[in-house]
């Protein structure tokens, strides 16, 4: 299916870049008119995939980290895509609480917070090669 | 981001302002590590009025500071969570660890209790 | 010179796009701390080059419009590029007040506008391949 | 973006709230000449107090109206004017052709003299 409207970011993979990310994304979305808790959701969703990029698929070193958003019709899709470490147990990624990074602080909650608040996350993954994560929401224009 | 520290005797009341996630974790985790350690409160309160964004990088550090507290007996909580961020706590469980309250006056009874 | 920082963005050349655009590069460029109204001068003078990109460049057909941004150390560089018509006179098209679209009611001051919000603006272009407009800004952080 | 009429007798003051860019032009362009058409206002005045962003697409489209009126003897003139837009006109030299009022009533004041 054609998207109405397509964009493309690439970036670095500083932490800096986290907040300009979501706010990329929440612009480009923002087309669709949501409202302010679905704009929220798919920040925080964004927010989650990117981190993720950064702190698990290239760690210490810098790479880059790809975005792209398609609108179709009421639908925003959104792809995050590294090309670091990979994941090598999809499955044991999604779980609630699991992470690989305890010593970082981290909740394990990512995957979960992606999963809740947009209507499907799909991963793809290779080891040494990087992760996509693809994302959906519909807005519900009927307010 | 900034941060600020307020007392009520050795409740710890610290008020977050601006973005949690990933990249202001790390400033966030060591001013309020250095402070517990230079006061050593008994308990802590997050007053969230000044968030506007929080991600899961932030229930971890959240968690963390929690921990640091709990291990020594005091009790942790939260006030003024915006219905975005209270939709976060609770798909993370949070609120079975950090009480959120009402507001500061209920917070600081229930805690000091 | 390596930059600090950097990113790429692409979108369909849709009016639509504009405010996108601008909001984009204004929130990339927010790293540098700028005052409100170097950020001003920012976002007027990528909506000029994205503007042309859509209108001059591609006309009544949707192509690409890529925004590259570099942060080096307290300036930001942006180019703005269409592979669209091209432009024949580049001298021609920066005088103030041309335009070659006066029936769109264009006022022919976007290169104008450019180089006054912009410490320096180069335009690259071949007929039929399309144009690169690349400008500079540093901010000033000394307030 | 919104635009509102008000008529004082003869004078036409357009309120545009949001942005001026190429976008949203036309829809500008379109709903103020419609207005013109139908109330043959003299003069016209912009209230620029909602404009947040303008750029020379913009200017376009103000210069477009001016001429429509002045063709007809009217005068145009703008008020409410953010110190960034002002920047704009300046380096277009609009004020030269739509003068720039420090208020309403002195704006009205001259334009129906
Ligand atoms: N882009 C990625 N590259 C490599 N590993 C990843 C990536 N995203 C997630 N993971 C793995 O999945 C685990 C779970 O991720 P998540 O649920 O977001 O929790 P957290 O980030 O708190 O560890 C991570 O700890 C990591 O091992
Ligand atoms: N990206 C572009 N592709 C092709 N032609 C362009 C492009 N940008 C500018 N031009 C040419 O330069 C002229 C002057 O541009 P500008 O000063 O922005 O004024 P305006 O957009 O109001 O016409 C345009 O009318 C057009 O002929």
């Amino acid at each position: 299916m054609k998207a109405d409207n397509e964009m493309k970011l690439e970036f670095l993979s500083k932490s800096q870049n986290e907040s300009f990310a979501r706010s990329v994304v929440a612009a480009f979305a923002a087309q669709l008119d949501p409202t302010i808790e679905e704009l929220a959701e798919i920040k925080t969703a964004v927010s989650e995939a990117v981190t993720n990029a950064i702190i698990h698929g290239y760690s210490r070193e810098i790479g880059i980290v790809v975005i792209v958003s398609r609108i179709i019709s009421n639908r925003v899709e959104i792809e995050v895509k590294d090309f670091g470490v990979g994941i090598s147990d999809i499955e044991l990624a999604r779980q609630p609480l699991y992470t690989s990074k305890p010593e970082l602080e981290r909740s394990g909650m990512g995957f979960t917070v992606m999963e809740t608040f947009m209507d499907k996350v799909e991963v793809e993954s290779k080891t040494g090669e990087g992760t996509t994560i693809y994302m959906t929401k519909t807005i519900m224009t009927v307010r | 981001m900034s941060i600020d520290f307020e007392y009520i005797d050795r409740l710890l009341i610290v008020r977050i302002n601006g973005d949690i996630d990933h990249h202001s974790c790390e400033e966030i985790r060591s001013k309020i590590d250095k402070e517990i350690i230079a006061k050593n409160p008994k308990s802590i309160l997050f007053d969230m009025g000044q968030v506007g964004f929080m991600d899961s990088s932030g229930i971890g550090v959240l968690i963390g500071r929690y921990k640091l507290i709990a291990d020594s007996g005091g009790k942790a909580g939260m006030i003024n969570v915006k219905p975005q961020i209270m939709r976060l706590c609770e798909i993370c469980g949070l609120q079975k660890i950090i009480k959120i309250y009402a507001g500061k006056k209920q917070a600081v009874a229930s805690i000091k209790e």
